[in-house]
């Protein structure tokens, strides 16, 4: 074992938390769920590519710089250190890219990634249906292939940042009369197809997070699809796995929201019960385990190993911590918390909000409850029935 | 021994918890998210004595004890009131007789006017903006002014039914109000987990998933069952604290706020992504569960207490002490 | 509501508390899952009878006192509060006593309950089989009637106190062909009837706190029917009910541990890391917690109400609060926390001993899995399937 | 930066998890409760050089890091062995070299003798009738003193495979012997719960009620995840501990302990009756467990040293710092 970093990733390091120092923004950006915050996040993700720090381990020839998943670890803690904005692209440079690199062609990866990088064009993931949630399998939206397009019908639910995005990947039935996990493709669709209606949806801040989306005959060109014809789940399941095993949550995130808890509880300290301090190490102590365990992964994923059930362990593990962080938070606040911005309000409602879209974690990208069969049946060896 | 409400209690309580429960329907609270005023039932709760349910027999009260109060004020809990009824008639009615204010009592109670509370345990006065006098609380009372000597700055809540206001005047804490605060802000938050749990159990009888209702998945049924559990070992403790005071306020309010915040991430789990919306209502009544588990005391002000009494005290603990010294 | 209690509930707190600092061993007896500490414990059941304590909520005829349930709550406080001997006989006080008095016949009456009472005749559980556990309608002994006996064949387990007890309730098959929940009977058998093996099962501590029964076409007069013939399930719920609902956990044992928490707590606070005073705090609420919940339910009971569904919720709360309490304790005592006895344990392995029961808390009568389905399906009104 | 085990340490924690799986079975175990001698695989474990994993090689060891002795220490957690290695051969073999007592370095590593620790966070000396000397630890080291020159009084551990003894003489907290405990203790903790979750596994997958194996149950499923969960990222900080040392070591520790606690309790719920009886094998690593828990450090010991380190010190907290300063 070896756990030292090496000197060009100190030196990279460095640079990262050089450039951030000069370029990050110095107050917090308005939430990426209003039309103006949307756009001030795209900018910073134009600013970020303009440097090439947006994806520092994708190839070079997409905008990235080439480095190893470390490199990535390293780069994301300097980000999170440095209080930089949340990620508006994160559907796409997380979720889609690798589903790109992996399954796309050489025309889809020159077409699509350079302006995912630059912000340019921002993704939506178009997946759960009102029917078809924890049980994706059930997907009834389908797409009917029309000469050299496809084209689609049906409805999407619970497409984050769909309201001002620009493309969405779907997951469709391409397969007449197909169930089920069969019969599913991935197609790449313009939020702003003819056909295509974005209905906002009003999350708990009353920001719209989320758009259904309707498609009456969308048509999308068959060069869209991502992917073998029919083969959807397939693809959609490695996707499912980078956002539940890694590249989603990183533990910067976590850690620095930790270190900013302890704050929060020194701040507070004398107004506190004997309990909290407790609380607040076992925050600092999961976001630590959090990174160690990453660390781990990443290192046996540099080494060829792939990532599969195991995703979901990790999935249970940080959305467990954020939830219980936040929550130590709320506590902490006590007549203050409710308090969403202005006046008095902690962090200007930094930890509410936090708190609110915590509970979220245990739901989306397969709620908790999916995650915890998945590990009993496939790595403990439980029965399905 | 009789833990129990009379028949008559109950009566008054289910009188209270039908207006509540017809009068504010999930209809109505969604028009005064979208802008309709609030505070619209205020006369029909005077109308219905429902001001006076601790005020002594002379002023047109009904005399009754703390307890009755704490069972309506689950009833307004469940409902997700948005009118300040609760702190009006559990403190603010109490204090003015105590302070023998019987004029603004008189017309509190016949729903005139309301009033509201700059005091410490809850800081932030709620509907501040439709008040005509405040008590400011000290800790042998407290003195009436009127809204003109005070200044109100908003504050912004969460919970779309709270209309918040700091003070620019200060006030000390005062026995009554704290009590009654903290019993009844724990009833409040047991009548808002009931109401999460039960919109809970129809989400999960309709939404189907894998050719089946979410409810029947052991992992849903069970997350309710300890919501349920929980519930129903804290409303006892509740009406113990208001009636005995002491110690147990400060259980049943810390066992109300566990509870009320495990009610709340339990029924947003079992709504899936649509607890996470306005698109479902289950919003409204979680955040002022958040909301009512800061005031009158959060869980570290009422833990510090018990940790005097528990750890550092003197107190006789265990059996045979949870009744004693009652009258 | 009126929570004072009457003139002669005083007195009668005063009396008991008087009587048990006289008669109350002054030292823990041997546990009774020992053959000395069996018969030590008889011997105080007979001491408690003499002077009419062992069950004063009983009529008068049969050694009791005739009180009411609140007054039972005051015998079991002050009990409780002299840290007086575990019942024996609490299989057939609580369990069985509830069920004679109301499906026995007036001569079972007078047969069982006054050497049951005395502590003459204690009693086991005889309910559990290998194959029927939480899924108790699997029950599988069967009892065929001959003449004016029944002849019983098949085997239990779990049967606590059986290794040194005279006689037990079984729930045998009297019904050939039967299925489920019907067909059922509940039948008293001695434990010395020719036929019957005990084979001693090794709890925890290595004690020998159950008995395997192997019943080899033993005969039984058909007087030992309980209840009706083939209508045992209905006999056995409601015996489920005072288990999980009220007699058998009463507040007042959990009381007492809770204040002798507070103590060991205050005696090793230095050494103490700051969380754990509020957990020492959250046990002591939750027995309040617990108290004032039977209070309420008592006064129902009083006023006629049964007790149904509402013990499971019942059931949940002590055996989760019992388990908290004794982890607690054994977090505190460290080190110290392995030893079983002599020198260096703490209270002579009293918590340890605690912990390990308070273990099984949550799986008999009726695991928690259990409760809250019944809870969730019952009370909350979920779908079964 | 290389988070794995090389090939060559992997190879050496098979070899040592094959000879303590293929050699102390639930039989053998089963055999030293009921009274056969313990402690006969002493001379196995030399002969394969288990003892050498910390000794330099010119004291014929095999120079590895802790790290590596913590994989092994999984291995022997996972068997449930009865012999005092871990302590052995990861903490008196490092303290002997380190005190330069080659003699009895020579006679530890070839297996003729054990040796005792005397040390204040590992207050019973297990097996300390089989030891030939012990090392009474100080802040800068130790001494060796003979067998005869200590008394040994028994204690009476739960575990019927500990034979646990105090002994007369108080030695002062090491630091080389404490961070080593706390590691190889929270190691040895990580495999006694994946054993417990592999057991309840398979009660789970046999046990039939209602028509199908309990394990096909949610309820049954979701709590043994979760202490999958718990063990899968406690490990990794156990490995940074041993590499990196400092508040690593306190979080492994504690972590460990919690989620053996949890794994034990889970476990026997998933048995239901049969765990709480000496009918199925559950019992002797739940014990362990539970010894271990307190051994090298109790919870309260570890917390109290993130207390100074999370909220009362002036550490560098946040992202970037866990892997930080390491060469």
């Amino acid at each position: 074992m070896d756990i030292s970093y090496t000197s060009e990733q100190k030196t990279f390091r460095a640079e990262v938390r050089d450039w951030l120092a000069v370029h990050a923004p110095k107050s917090r950006l308005p939430s990426f769920d209003t039309a103006e915050g949307f756009e001030l996040h795209r900018e910073w993700e134009h600013t970020l590519a303009t440097d090439k720090w947006g994806n520092v381990n994708w190839p070079v020839e997409y905008g990235g710089r080439g480095l190893d998943l470390v490199s990535w670890l390293i780069f994301e803690e300097e980000y999170y250190r440095a209080d930089a904005p949340l990620r508006v692209s994160q559907n796409g440079i997380f979720l889609l890219a690798p589903t790109i690199m992996e399954y796309g062609t050489q025309a889809q990866k020159a077409r699509f990634l350079p302006p995912m990088a630059s912000g340019e064009e921002i993704w939506a993931q178009a997946w759960s249906e009102p029917g078809a949630g924890s049980d994706m399998a059930a997907i009834r939206t389908k797409a009917v292939k029309d000469g050299d397009h496809y084209v689609i019908t049906g409805q999407k639910t619970w497409s984050s940042r769909a309201v001002f995005a620009d493309w969405c990947f779907a997951l469709v039935r391409t397969e007449a009369g197909s169930e089920r996990h069969k019969g599913l493709s991935k197609i790449l669709v313009p939020l702003d197809s003819p056909g295509l209606t974005r209905r906002p949806i009003a999350q708990l801040d009353g920001d719209p997070g989320f758009a259904e989306l309707f498609f009456d005959e969308v048509r999308v060109p068959a060069e869209n699809l991502l992917g073998p014809e029919h083969g959807g789940w397939g693809v959609a399941m490695a996707t499912a796995g980078f956002e539940r095993g890694l590249l989603l949550r990183s533990p910067a995130r976590f850690q620095a929201a930790a270190a900013r808890l302890v704050k929060l509880y020194q701040q507070h300290k004398d107004r506190l019960s004997g309990g909290v301090g407790e609380q607040v190490i076992h925050a600092w102590m999961n976001t630590e385990r959090f990174c160690a365990a990453t660390y781990q992964l990443v290192s046996r994923v540099q080494a060829g190993a792939s990532i599969s059930s195991e995703s979901s362990a990790n999935k249970l593990f940080w959305s467990d911590l954020d939830r219980h962080m936040h929550r130590t938070a709320m506590s902490i606040m006590g007549a203050q918390a409710e308090l969403e911005d202005g006046l008095d309000a902690i962090d200007n409602g930094r930890w509410l909000d936090g708190y609110m879209f915590s509970l979220a974690g245990p739901i989306y990208a397969g709620t908790n409850e999916i995650q915890r069969n998945i590990l009993a049946e496939r790595v403990l060896g439980l029965p399905r029935k | 021994m009789d833990f129990r409400f009379t028949e008559d209690q109950q009566d008054l309580i289910e009188a209270a918890k039908t207006v509540f429960d017809g009068e504010n329907t999930l209809e109505r609270m969604r028009g005064i998210v979208a802008g309709n005023p609030p505070i619209g039932l205020w006369k029909q709760f005077a109308d219905l004595g429902l001001f006076g349910i601790l005020a002594s027999e002379e002023n047109d009260g009904l005399s009754q004890p703390l307890v009755v109060m704490a069972g309506i004020a689950e009833a307004a809990g469940y409902a997700g009131l948005p009118e300040p009824y609760v702190d009006v008639a559990g403190i603010v009615v109490p204090l003015l007789s105590q302070l023998k204010e019987t004029e603004l009592l008189e017309k509190v109670i016949s729903g005139e006017i309301s009033l509201g509370l700059i005091t410490p345990l809850s800081p932030h006065v709620n509907c501040g903006e439709w008040c005509d006098h405040f008590i400011i609380t000290s800790k042998s009372g407290g003195r009436c002014v009127a809204r003109s000597e005070v200044t109100l700055e908003p504050r912004n809540s969460i919970d779309p039914l709270r209309w918040l206001y700091k003070a620019d005047l200060q006030g000390e804490q005062n026995e009554l109000a704290d009590m009654h605060g903290a019993v009844l802000t724990a009833a409040q938050l047991i009548g808002l987990s009931m109401r999460m749990v039960e919109m809970s159990v129809e989400y999960a009888k309709d939404r189907h998933q894998f050719g089946k209702p979410i409810g029947s998945f052991q992992a849903v049924k069970h997350q309710l069952a300890n919501v349920h559990t929980q519930i129903e070992f804290t409303r006892p403790i509740i009406h113990l604290a208001a009636l005995k005071g002491g110690a147990a306020v400060h259980n049943a309010k810390i066992a109300a706020i566990d509870t009320a915040m495990l009610a709340a991430e339990t029924a947003i789990q079992v709504h899936g992504g649509m607890g996470y919306t306005y698109e479902v209502d289950l919003h409204l009544f979680m955040k002022r569960a958040w909301a009512l588990c800061g005031d009158w005391g959060d869980r570290h002000y009422h833990m510090k207490k018990l940790e005097d009494y528990v750890l550092n005290g003197g107190a006789n603990l265990g059996p045979g002490e949870t009744f004693k010294g009652e009258t």
